[in-house]
């Protein structure tokens, strides 16, 4: 399923074509801007933010702050650091995105080659799901989670955060599955794979891309959300953006900007990476599901 | 008791009869096509025996044990597709021993088992492909491979041929009759072009509206078709449906038409049998098979009944071999099927030869053949 | 479409059983989690909605009082304006940059591969992250109006996020900077997808270039747009750290949405009855957006 | 009610299933996350781990305080709530009401807290006579920052009434300065109008308005005059003050650019960090009007309910070691406040400080001690935050001052 080529050739004249590259250019620098904003400012002195312009280059060059916000600085009462905690983010992120995105995978297997009578109503149910405002949900959430004594722990946030990603996995998958061949899985049958076998034989393997869009959506999710990590996490255990959020939401102490742009990029990183790397997925993976609906 | 037997299968879908009283059986080695257009039923039918879709009521047997609700891979059955469902992950040769595979054949086995497939087909070169790889053609013949390699009691065919060009089509339609005449095992094969179901089979079950319309060799459904659907649906161009009167003229029965202008014409009827009787006088639908109306020169030597109609030609159609000749009878548009040396040109008056031997009755109403 | 349909069969075989019941029990956890995760906490809320819970949930039953109360608080009127604002506004505008900048990006663009991850990298960053970047661009006193002030343009003004009129539409460009660059992925996926074959057809037949676009392509990406408004739909209605971190709700009341009412209302004033009575109502709206959506989809599906 | 102690049943299943563990430690949740806050914060945690006692920290910033609060809910919704928690007035009593706080009577019969900790912040420190928290200190809201150079180039002297503060002000306005540094932000607007409403109407018309709640006193014309003054000072702030950070704020008297800045006592700690000295570099005094009284707002530690033998002891060693002369010291001289116990010596303390401790003790002997209303002292958060709405929307200009005194009324009666 490669990207069909850019051959919407449709011819324009140079001056259109400038014209659209000018467009394009400005929208870049319209994107960037905030990002660029943090860089800067996370590479100056502290004086010469309060004292000075906040959108110039630094006069003084410094990397300070960034090795204050990654080990140094005060996050709570210990001096640790963002470190710690962007550990604790990737031991929460990672099972939850892979969890959520196989149990979307199988659901999608599901709805789209083993349809029975009230499949799709589920599926209406589950996509629902995926709009629900997630305030509503903390408290009887959190009495769950005591209930299943697993409050307080990554356990717990894990679970959180796979429950409110089946919604948008499974919507993933069962768009893209919709599409696959269904000769295939009964030539499967045939041969005499089971119901399992032929997911992980036949389905999986053909599943790069939406596996990519999932994940990336996923972990961007998972990554940044605060509200459940705030809640649901004890103190040890916090994710990065709340960690992040201590940091930079000091109530009453002395704000040091340029610590709190240099952590907000270190908590940005890997969603950024999961982007970079993996972005090139995301147009292809939508093109094969999502977007035809 | 066949090879295969589907006995007084029907299938529904919540209150909808999709297929009624299906009822074929089919003997070891058998060549057997369910053709007919689509919505037909015909692939349900095929799923139905693959085990794909359940069996409303009724039974289906292979080898005299009953295969209703047994699952597909226990049915010892293969099936080629008609989109071939390669698995796009996997090489030609991963393709062929899938089946195996699954069933616990050991992969010394598997081996042996692929490279006689693979030499059979004349897929050596292409065992370690992926799918993507291959052209139309090959992947119909990993497809075949991956149905060969099961050794299975019963190949199930549905429209392998349809997503090819038409001259592989035809190559291919000649190497999987050479495979059944080879190898003599028992197919059934699912098609909605009728020129794939006479070339191929043993025996046709043509289909129509969920009920099988006629089962029998090529020759019989050619000849004598069932019921005017039969008659139309099988042969290209297809069979000249005519109204006619049956007329008692001189003690022999005469179907009696009307010529291009209006003009009655009689061919007269041999060894009519009884039941033509019963509609003398009244209306009837004659048919007759492009071929039995023939330029004199061109009629069948060995013809008894050679009758002679002339008539205005309307249109010629030189299509290489033959020349399609258009006549006006009966209101309606008629085709000959003449040498494509015929000496004919559109709005001469024609003296066409009609081979009435072949010439078969419908009742109008019924739509079935008379006789 | 079902592979096997054998449920209506009589005499089945184990394995096969087994296989028919198979999708239903690996379906079956999902479908607990949701009801009990999604549909029981729904149903808890609306519950709380008719109670006097303030602090923590109470189970004191007061009829319509917190909806009675909800629609007399002035702050929610103006948190619903907003959001009528905001919503078609962040909407539309995200759609039509989205829209542009995926043709423009079809036009075998040299660099798409740089520009592409740049236009989409903001979906990928909270505000928690962005927020303070943000704030400072759009205060006059530091951020853009300084600079340009400082490069010489002395009358350029822009105070939009301290005016109490045009506050919110600071919110609308920040949002918009988050979220177009997704939508543009999903119109060129949508672009992606045309058959060429109809491109070359409709240019054959003379068909101008604005023409091509506006009679063969963007009829064809009619499911882009559905999702793209699904899915900014339910991101406006969601929309909640964006304030928080930009305005706070500021300057006074003049940029609250629905979400941040709530939130207050639940957790900060311990008033979780009107707090769960807003949610409902938030709930109700998502739901008429969603539901014919989701009823048309899958029907058509079928 | 009946609910919390359904949630304590489960609680106890839970506490019974997973602790004895680790013998003796206490789960903090607050928000002092980050810079000298919560550095000051670690003496308390290496107070304890002198004695043994384990410290899980679980701070959650943001909101002044909110987040944490709906963090807390979700604790012990869950049956699992931390020790301590920092929590400020009326928070206190509403979950003591809730039946979630331990009692601490023993411990403070023995220290005898009765004594030491002024009557405004038993207030809140005990429930129905228990003790349920330990005060930390004293924040007084009603101080004015003021930039000594500035001052003097203007020829000012300390401003003792409104008039003279206004004038005060004009005089830095007509000069082409900043004369009031201020943020648009709810709190900060609360922060000021506090001072407005006790300037005007004094001690017994603060308790009516804001802590009675008496419809007659909101609608009143000295709260008229209160919202009058409030229009006042916002003549005096200049135009981007809508949304910016109190520290800011701060940042422009330190500066040079503005005279005054009405903030609690925190402030100062935005001086000294720019280099500055009280008494020297800045000034500090109480806002006009207002002298001889404080409102002010105490970070506390409510204990939780805690259910085995040695989890209750290192929460009464916590609440003994944050009532300790010494960690009072240490935390408020960095904090900026005062200590929570009037028996301090003012010693280690500098000028504002040691003023600030002089006139609480005063305050608090003659009955000018009052909880600040922008910080949750006065009022519930309901009220409170109901008020803010009314507040802000008079000082961005929404409301005129008999619209706003009458808003107050409707919104306060709404809240309730």
């Amino acid at each position: 399923m490669a990207i069909a080529s850019a051959d919407t050739a449709i011819r324009s004249s140079s001056f259109s074509r400038v014209l659209i590259y000018l467009v394009l250019l400005l929208f870049a620098l319209f994107y960037l801007l905030p990002f660029g904003i943090m860089l800067v400012n996370s590479l100056k002195p502290l004086e010469e933010i309060t004292g000075g312009n906040m959108v110039s280059l630094p006069r003084e060059w410094t990397i300070a702050p960034w090795l204050s916000a990654w080990s140094t600085a005060q996050i709570g009462v210990e001096p640790t650091g963002l470190r710690p905690y962007f550990i604790n983010s990737i031991v929460m992120a990672v099972p939850a995105v892979a969890l959520s995105t196989i149990v979307g995978a199988l659901n999608g297997y599901v709805l789209t080659k083993w349809q029975f009578r009230g499949a799709t109503l589920i599926f209406g149910l589950l996509l629902f799901s995926c709009f629900i405002p997630f305030q509503i949900v903390l408290i009887p959430m959190a009495r769950i989670l005591g209930i299943l004594d697993i409050a307080g722990t990554t356990t717990g946030l894990i679970l959180v955060h796979f429950v409110y990603g089946i919604g948008f996995t499974t919507l993933y998958f069962r768009n893209y599955y919709a599409a696959f061949p269904t000769e295939l899985v009964r030539a499967a049958q045939i041969d005499g794979a089971g119901f399992f076998q032929i997911f992980w034989r036949i389905m999986l393997p053909s599943s790069g891309p939406i596996i990519a869009v999932s994940c990336i959506w996923q972990f961007t999710n998972i990554w940044n959300d605060f509200l459940f990590g705030a809640s649901f996490a004890s103190g040890g255990s916090a994710p990065m953006t709340v960690a992040l959020n201590n940091l930079v939401n000091s109530s009453t102490g002395v704000r040091e900007y340029n610590v709190h742009f240099a952590g907000a990029i270190m908590a940005a990183a890997p969603t950024l990476l999961v982007y970079i790397v993996a972005g090139r997925y995301f147009v292809r993976g939508l093109m094969a599901g999502s977007v035809k609906g | 008791m066949g090879f295969l037997d589907i006995n007084n299968v029907t299938k529904s879908y919540g209150a909808v009869e999709v297929l009624h009283k299906v009822d074929i059986e089919v003997q070891e080695g058998e060549f057997l096509v369910l053709v007919g257009p689509s919505g037909c039923g015909k692939s349900t039918l095929l799923n139905m025996i693959a085990g794909l879709e359940g069996i409303t009521s009724g039974e289906i047997a292979i080898k005299d044990r009953v295969i209703n609700g047994v699952h597909p891979s226990k049915r010892n059955i293969a099936m080629v597709f008609q989109s071939y469902a390669l698995y796009p992950n996997m090489t030609v040769g991963q393709n062929i021993t899938f089946g195996l595979e699954m069933h616990g054949v050991p992969k010394a086995d598997r081996d042996r088992a692929m490279a006689d497939v693979a030499k059979l087909l004349q897929i050596e070169n292409l065992l370690d492909r992926k799918p993507g790889q291959l052209s139309g053609g090959q992947r119909q013949r990993v497809a075949m491979g991956r149905a060969l390699v099961r050794n299975p009691d019963v190949f199930l065919f549905d429209e392998p041929l349809s997503n090819l060009d038409a001259k592989l089509r035809v190559d291919m339609r000649t190497e999987i009759k050479k495979l059944h005449q080879k190898l003599g095992t028992t197919i059934v094969y699912v098609t909605h072009d009728q020129i794939e179901a006479m070339t191929l089979s043993t025996r046709i079950a043509v289909m129509y509206d969920g009920y099988v319309q006629q089962l029998g060799t090529p020759k019989e459904i050619y000849d004598n078709p069932a019921n005017l659907f039969v008659a139309s649906f099988m042969g290209s161009p297809s069979m000249n449906v005519l109204p006619a009167r049956l007329r008692n003229l001189n003690g022999e029965i005469h179907a009696e038409i009307t010529g291009a202008e209006d003009q009655p014409l009689h061919l007269r009827i041999e060894n009519a049998p009884e039941s033509y009787r019963a509609y003398l006088d009244a209306e009837v639908m004659l048919g007759i098979r492009p071929e039995a109306i023939t330029d004199p020169e061109g009629a069948d030597r060995n013809a008894r009944n050679i009758q002679s109609l002339h008539n205005t030609v309307s249109v010629t159609e030189p299509a290489g071999a033959d020349t399609f000749v258009s006549t006006t009878l009966s209101g309606k548009d008629c085709i000959a099927r003449m040498r494509a040396d015929a000496d004919v040109h559109p709005g001469q008056a024609f003296d066409f030869a009609v081979n009435m031997d072949k010439a078969v009755l419908f009742d109008p109403k019924t739509e079935e053949r008379i006789g | 479409m079902a592979a096997t349909d054998a449920g209506q069969d009589t005499g089945v075989d184990f394995r096969t059983r087994l296989q028919n019941w198979l999708p239903k029990i690996v379906l079956a956890p999902s479908f607990a989690v949701m009801v009990i995760f999604v549909y029981g906490f729904i149903a808890f809320t609306v519950y709380l909605s008719f109670t006097d819970s303030r602090m923590l949930p109470s189970y004191e039953w007061v009829g319509w009082q917190n909806y009675d109360r909800l629609f007399r608080v002035r702050e929610w009127d103006i948190a619903v304006k907003n959001l009528a604002i905001f919503a078609s506004l962040y909407i539309v505008i995200c759609t039509l940059i989205g829209l542009m900048l995926a043709i423009f990006l079809d036009q075998k663009i040299r660099g798409e591969g740089i520009l592409r991850p740049i236009f989409l990298y903001p979906m990928a960053l909270s505000f928690i992250v962005t927020g303070t970047a943000w704030k400072w661009f759009l205060d006059p006193a530091i951020g853009l109006e300084n600079t340009m002030h400082l490069w010489g343009w002395e009358s350029f003004t822009f105070n939009w996020i301290k005016d109490r009129e045009m506050a919110i539409y600071t919110i609308v460009i920040a949002a918009v900077w988050q979220s177009s660059g997704f939508v543009m992925a999903m119109f060129l996926a949508g672009l992606r997808g045309i058959d060429n074959e109809i491109l070359k057809a409709a240019q054959m037949d003379g068909a101008s270039n604005w023409n091509l676009y506006r009679r063969i392509i963007l009829p064809q990406l009619r499911p882009a747009f559905l999702s793209a408004f699904v899915i900014l739909s339910h991101l406006a209605i969601k929309s909640y750290d964006l304030v928080i971190a930009l305005t706070g709700g500021g300057p006074g009341n003049a940029t609250a949405l629905p979400a941040t009412f709530m939130y207050s209302y639940t957790f900060t004033r311990n008033q979780m009855g009107i707090g769960a009575s807003s949610a409902v109502i938030m709930l109700m709206t998502i739901a008429a957006i969603m539901v014919p959506y989701l009823y048309a989809e899958l029907r058509e599906k079928k | 009610m009946t609910i919390l102690r359904k949630l304590q049943l489960s609680a106890a299943a839970v506490a019974l299933s997973t602790t004895g563990v680790v013998a003796q430690e206490v789960e903090v949740l607050h928000w002092w996350t980050s810079g000298g806050e919560a550095a000051a914060l670690n003496v308390l945690r290496e107070d304890l781990a002198g004695s043994g006692i384990g410290w899980t920290d679980m701070p959650v910033a943001g909101g002044g305080g909110s987040d944490a609060m709906t963090v807390l809910r979700a604790r012990v919704t869950a049956g699992d709530p931390p020790t301590a928690v920092q929590m400020l007035g009326f928070s206190i009593q509403d979950w003591a009401a809730e039946g979630a706080l331990a009692n601490l009577n023993d411990l403070a019969a023995e220290q005898n807290w009765d004594d030491v900790v002024p009557a405004a912040l038993q207030r809140f420190s005990t429930y129905d006579g228990d003790w349920v928290a330990a005060p930390v200190n004293v924040h007084s809201t009603n101080w004015v920052w003021a930039n000594t150079a500035l001052m003097e180039e203007l020829g000012i002297e300390q401003p003792g009434t409104w008039d003279e503060f206004v004038a005060a002000m004009q005089a830095a306005q007509d000069a082409g300065y900043t004369a009031l540094a201020h943020g648009g932000q709810a709190w900060q607007d609360a922060t000021i109008f506090d001072s407005m409403v006790m300037g005007v109407g004094g001690p017994e018309f603060y308790q009516a308005a804001m802590v009675d709640l008496d419809p007659e006193a909101l609608g009143s014309a000295q709260m008229v005059e209160a919202f009058e003054r409030m229009a006042v000072l916002r003549g005096f702030v200049d135009d981007n003050f809508s949304g910016r950070d109190w520290n800011l704020a701060s940042a422009m008297v330190a500066n040079g650019d503005a005279l005054f800045q009405i903030m609690g006592d925190w402030a100062k700690g935005e001086f000294i960090n720019a280099g500055q000295t009280a008494g020297e570099e800045f000034q500090c005094f109480r806002v006009p009007g207002t002298e001889g009284m404080v409102t002010f707002n105490s970070d506390q530690f409510a204990m939780f309910n805690v259910t085995d033998a040695a989890a209750m002891e290192a929460q009464t060693a916590m609440a003994s070691a944050v009532m300790s002369p010494e960690f009072q010291v240490a935390f408020n001289t960095v904090k900026g406040s005062v200590p929570a116990r009037t028996d301090i010596s003012p010693e280690a303390f500098d000028a504002c400080g040691q003023m600030g401790m002089a006139q609480l003790a005063e305050a608090a002997a003659s009955g000018g001690l009052f909880g600040s209303m922008a910080h949750g002292h006065a009022n519930n958060p309901s009220v409170q935050n109901a008020m803010y709405d009314v507040i802000t929307a008079h000082f961005n200009g929404e409301y005129d001052a008999e619209t706003a005194a009458q808003e107050m009324v409707t919104a306060v009666e709404l809240a309730m």
